[in-house]
């Protein structure tokens, strides 16, 4: 077609483990256990964005953006951690924060608008939401560099989705943990959308995989609904990146089954019909199916882990709520907290002419 | 979408000036994230895309550098393009093309290129949105040399104003109080004029107090005045409309008359745009201040999270209370 | 390379502060673009990667969004980050890390995460460079919370500030004024101790006009006072030295002797570090403004090709003029 | 190696078509006609860069980044352009902008530090020098879309050196030109070098060429010393572009035998056993064998080639040198010049005061 000029001719297959159906598609050892935890983390991702999508609705939270459809993505890929890596998301990755042990009462205050629910102990390796897309990439580079520099294994995990493959922060990135050789897994969950706008419209290439090549890094696709198929490629990426220092990158193919955020009508640039058709592919039933026929789960063992994730999440939430009143007790100038470790003049003498205001009204 | 006869939300003046714009001139285009198809985030380009098609409505992918830098080479090639950046937020990423390439290639090429290029931005706080979704940071475009920036405070001025900026051969940095977006509506006449850029508005008389406001805190400010009138303060209120350039005569005009003026904007406050309307009004009308310039602002901190963001904002009593204290100064 | 016996040049002194960082704390690291093996493009990185290595002093790729990112990460855990910005007209590329992440990231993680980062960047026009080589733009990151922003104008300063910015446990932009990297010379003492940012400094004592300036533009405010003394007009010159925090304390206090201010800056006028200043002095001490406040400045205009750069640039000659302006006003 | 994870594996090769004593690898047909111009445009670019040495090391001239050693890479690419195509050039394209009819004296008023150099006809389609790297990427995609909307079969250039591929800019702006179908060819003249940086340190890849693919863009190496086989490759690429809107990538694989800009220092970092090697890979000189060969040189023509270079140049500089002393005696004012249509309130204001202070101090 062309003399002089090559064009991309990716050859990148979707590894799969694990049929719609729940069986096995090789004969692989399996750790029956993590997929045992695996699955109750999905399921209580699961059931906390549908009550969140709730709360949402009666306006008790804020904007946020639901998982549904991307558990096996996000908390296969998570499994995969040591508690002393790092966990660097983007915005959509409640499910990959809990199974790191992110406290659901501080997601639910932190959705109710309250800085105080991102209240981490110090160092915490699992952080906070990243909103500006791609932003965290670089920043991920940074935290596995200093920590090999330091001679620790520690890896880190950076989570992003398609859209964010476009920014120049995503490029920046993958480049200079290519160069400087810093272990970071590059975990893009391929949700098929950045808002409205389709995957194949974000990009002309025809993978997401293939874009980890042009910074000498080895990447791979895979079945993002599968999460024994996603904890497979994730641990190789995990010990390429522990133990030689190797960045990678993984596709996860997936879907979001739900609204961009509680703020998008996808009805307005998608066919429901696409959503219809990934329910077929829901990653939960999937490892549900697998347990059920390897018997460790039961309709009784489902109903009663059904019932103690409702207990948590109500738990939750009327913690957070319990918070957040106490929190509304607390004078604004909170605000001027955090800023710097110790408050600059002005904003000492901000903070001083805000309560001073505070209390004139007050009186 | 909307009865037109109880008057256009801001979203709906901008949508409409953008239809407009596009109807009149075919090399007008517009580009960014999400606004063709789903008519933008906000819904400020609804209707757009079928109207005009994906050549003249142009969904991009997620880099704002990139949007940008596209619509400069688009602006120097003919087209008159509109880029939305999502947010104002996110606009930084742009920021190097806006000061680099938007700003300077007609000075760059001695007029031989030009770049009628308009980037529109929702900016400010006030709708509970996630972080990085409030800030004000109107100044980085009003320090830059070659740049236009403008904010309208109301419905009938975001239309009058973008078609102004549209109209513009120059870039024009067009920032919109998503505060206002939807809280309140205007008639717009089918043959309303395009505003000028470049002069301040006065929005009420008063002989006390000059008050200077812009964007979403426009409302509040001219909401202190009307109340104050019940305490005798008469306040004239000043919507600079454009950042720049600053039409300080009309502000200086005005002090000269009331002796006081007071700034009102939600920006921080340190390096924020009150220091340079003061500044201004200093070098023009020096010796009819009775009493010291003040200016209520947000603070020098990042906007909290949603449920505290009203405390980050000026306040009705905070505008009054300076206002008051400037009478007894 | 330098006879510390007639002093260190800026560059020098600045090296020098490098070097002692590196030696005292092994979790300072230096990167950016050329500043190994090259020992950066002014030398001012010179010998780094000599006595720290590859792992501590790290040549970059060519992409500033990437180097405060990796500065930013790696200050996350457990490093002292330098970054370097070859030219501050090429900072813009990573002022989305620096709003959205350096100057954050203590207030999102709620002090769990900190960023002890300084990053360099020599600015200012003066050197016959090349177009992007002369801006100053100060004021985008003296706007932004959650930053620090230091000018040293002399070697000693700068020398002082950069350990005081290194010890900082918070984000410090670093601006070198490359104007005076190889303009003068001065002693520094083996035991120098650091310096206090977010404090101003009275470099000349007078009593009939305070004149503020910082960066390059200092020593020209010190050759007009100077020369004006022959004219018996007695000038105070304060070097600000930090944008932000500023202290305007020091400023308001000499003016409220004075009862004049005179800024000096090199920015273009158009809401820069001028009106800041202005506002803070006026809400401290406006009854003692015996004459309206005035600013030297560059001009709204981008800094021309290097054949006609001083023409942009505050000359002695127009600071002598506005002073003198002033005592007759 | 890994079960998972594929690793990048380019198969570029780069496309020669001249060996160094000028013989022709491949039985072409070639357009001897236009190699002897480029030839002489080669020469006359040499002689230029060498001038503009002497007279930047005198103090006449500003900065500037020399391009003895790209000569071929880049007039043979531009050589494949027609006049209403663009050509948008980094900082080191003084040759690309010879063949397209740049005039020195412009060159020389403008590397003498006065704006007006770069007085260019209304819509000129060669652009003025871009500094900050990669940057005038997504703008080239801006250009080219737009022209393309329109309904032109012009196309865009876009010049850029290695270490460009590592920026933001870059990565997006190949992603708009492939999603966008903007017909765009990217010349990247790989170097070896960004200032100290060596190819190998600015990324992982083992070429650049294979990072247009993660665009879904086609892309070639090839032996940019060898001026015949830049003109093939990039006539397919701007084939492509022009009757397609494909956007493709050229790497041009040639060397900086000079300092980066008269500001750098080589000997620092580089071995200068390096630029020895690729004096023997000189690209003029492998032209001039061929058309020595070709009997379309001699030593006669070959001297009163050399001749009239000069006195072009030496005509250039007189009229640069008289231009630049009219003016020194224009007004400083002309710095208020061309920053926007119209001038602003402000800058009439600030204008007046300057001219008001000029006079002063010339009274
Ligand atoms: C830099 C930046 N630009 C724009 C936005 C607005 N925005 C938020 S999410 C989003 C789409 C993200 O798509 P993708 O990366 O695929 O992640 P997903 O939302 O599908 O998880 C956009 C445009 C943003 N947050 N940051
Ligand atoms: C955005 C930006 N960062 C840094 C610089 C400083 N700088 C000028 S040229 C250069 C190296 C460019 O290398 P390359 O892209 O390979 O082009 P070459 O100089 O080799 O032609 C650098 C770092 C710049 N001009 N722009
Ligand atoms: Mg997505
Ligand atoms: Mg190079």
């Amino acid at each position: 077609m062309t003399a002089y000029l090559s064009w991309p001719d990716p050859k990148f297959e979707p590894h799969e483990a694990l049929a719609p159906d729940g069986t096995l598609l090789e004969d692989d050892e399996i750790d029956i256990g993590t997929l045992e935890q695996i699955y109750k983390t999905m399921l209580c991702a699961r059931r906390f964005d549908e009550r969140l999508l709730k709360l949402q609705r009666q306006g008790a939270l804020g904007t946020f953006a639901p998982i549904k459809g991307q558990e096996a993505a996000q908390i296969g890929a998570a499994a995969c951690l040591r508690e002393d890596d790092w966990l660097v998301p983007s915005f959509r990755e409640t499910g990959a924060a809990l199974w790191r042990g992110a406290d659901m009462a501080d997601l639910l205050v932190t959705l109710a608008g309250w800085n105080a629910g991102n209240d981490l102990p110090e160092g915490a390796r699992t952080l906070p939401d990243t909103v500006p897309v791609a932003s965290q990439l670089p920043i991920a580079a940074g935290i596995a560099h200093a920590g090999r520099l330091r001679g620790e294994d520690a890896i880190v995990m950076a989570c992003f989705g398609d859209g964010a493959t476009s920014e120049g922060d995503f490029h920046e990135a993958l480049n200079f943990a290519g160069v400087l050789e810093a272990p970071v897994v590059f975990l893009c969950q391929n949700n098929g959308w950045a808002i409205s706008t389709p995957r194949a419209r974000q990009t002309a290439s025809q993978t997401l995989a293939q874009k980890a090549h042009a910074y000498g890094i080895p990447a791979a696709q895979v079945d993002g609904n599968d999460a024994l198929a996603v904890m497979q490629v994730t641990q190789e990426a995990v010990a390429l990146a522990r133990d030689k220092g190797q960045p990678a990158m993984i596709e996860a193919l997936t879907y979001r089954m739900e609204v961009h955020t509680t703020a998008d009508d996808p009805t307005r640039y998608r066919d429901e019909g696409e959503v219809e058709e990934w329910q077929d592919r829901d990653p939960i039933e999937r490892v549900r199916k697998l347990l059920v026929a390897r018997s460790q789960l039961d309709d009784a063992m489902q109903e009663a882990l059904e019932e103690e994730i409702r207990d948590r999440i109500d738990a939750a939430w009327k913690e957070a709520k319990d918070r957040i009143s106490r929190l509304e007790e607390t004078p604004g100038t909170a605000m001027f907290d955090h800023i710097f470790a110790e408050p600059t003049a002005p904003l000492r003498r901000q903070r001083k002419e805000f309560s001073d205001q505070e209390e004139a009204a007050n009186d | 979408m909307t009865d037109a006869s109880d008057g256009l939300t801001m979203v709906d003046a901008i949508n409409r000036a953008l239809h407009e714009a596009m109807a009149e001139d075919d090399t007008t285009a517009v580009m960014g994230q999400d606004v063709g198809v789903n008519g933008g985030v906000f819904r400020v380009t609804e209707g757009l895309i079928d109207d005009y098609g994906v050549a003249r409505v142009i969904d991009t992918p997620l880099a704002e550098s990139g949007i940008v830098g596209l619509a400069i080479g688009m602006a120097m090639n003919g087209a008159r393009p509109i880029a939305e950046m999502q947010f104002s937020g996110f606009s930084y990423y742009a920021l190097a093309q806006i000061e680099n390439h938007a700003a300077r290639i007609r000075w760059r090429t001695r007029g031989a290129h030009t770049v009628p290029l308009v980037i529109r931005m929702p900016y400010g706080a006030g709708v509970r949105a996630l972080e990085h979704h409030s800030e004000s940071r109107e100044v980085f475009y009003g320090h830059m040399p070659g740049l236009k920036t403008v904010i309208p405070a109301t419905p009938a001025r975001a239309h009058a104003l973008l078609h102004a900026a549209i109209r513009d051969p120059d870039p024009v940095i067009f920032m919109e109080p998503k505060a206002v977006y939807r809280q309140m509506r205007e008639p717009i006449a089918d043959d309303a004029e395009p505003a000028q850029i470049g002069t301040s508005r006065v929005v009420r008389r008063g002989k006390d107090l000059t008050l200077v406001s812009y964007g979403a805190m426009l409302h509040r400010a001219l909401e202190a005045a009307e109340t104050l009138a019940a305490e005798d303060i008469d306040i004239e209120v000043i919507d600079i409309e454009t950042i720049a350039p600053l039409d300080a005569e009309t502000i200086a005009k005005s002090v000269g008359q009331t002796g006081r003026l007071l700034i009102v904007n939600e920006a921080p406050p340190s390096y924020g745009a009150a220091g340079e309307i003061a500044m201004r009004v200093i070098e023009q009308e020096f010796y009819a201040l009775r009493v010291p310039i003040r200016r209520v602002c947000g603070w020098d901190v990042h906007v909290p999270f949603f449920a505290r963001e009203q405390t980050y904002l000026p306040s009705v009593d905070r505008i009054r209370g300076a206002a008051r204290a400037m009478m007894a100064d």
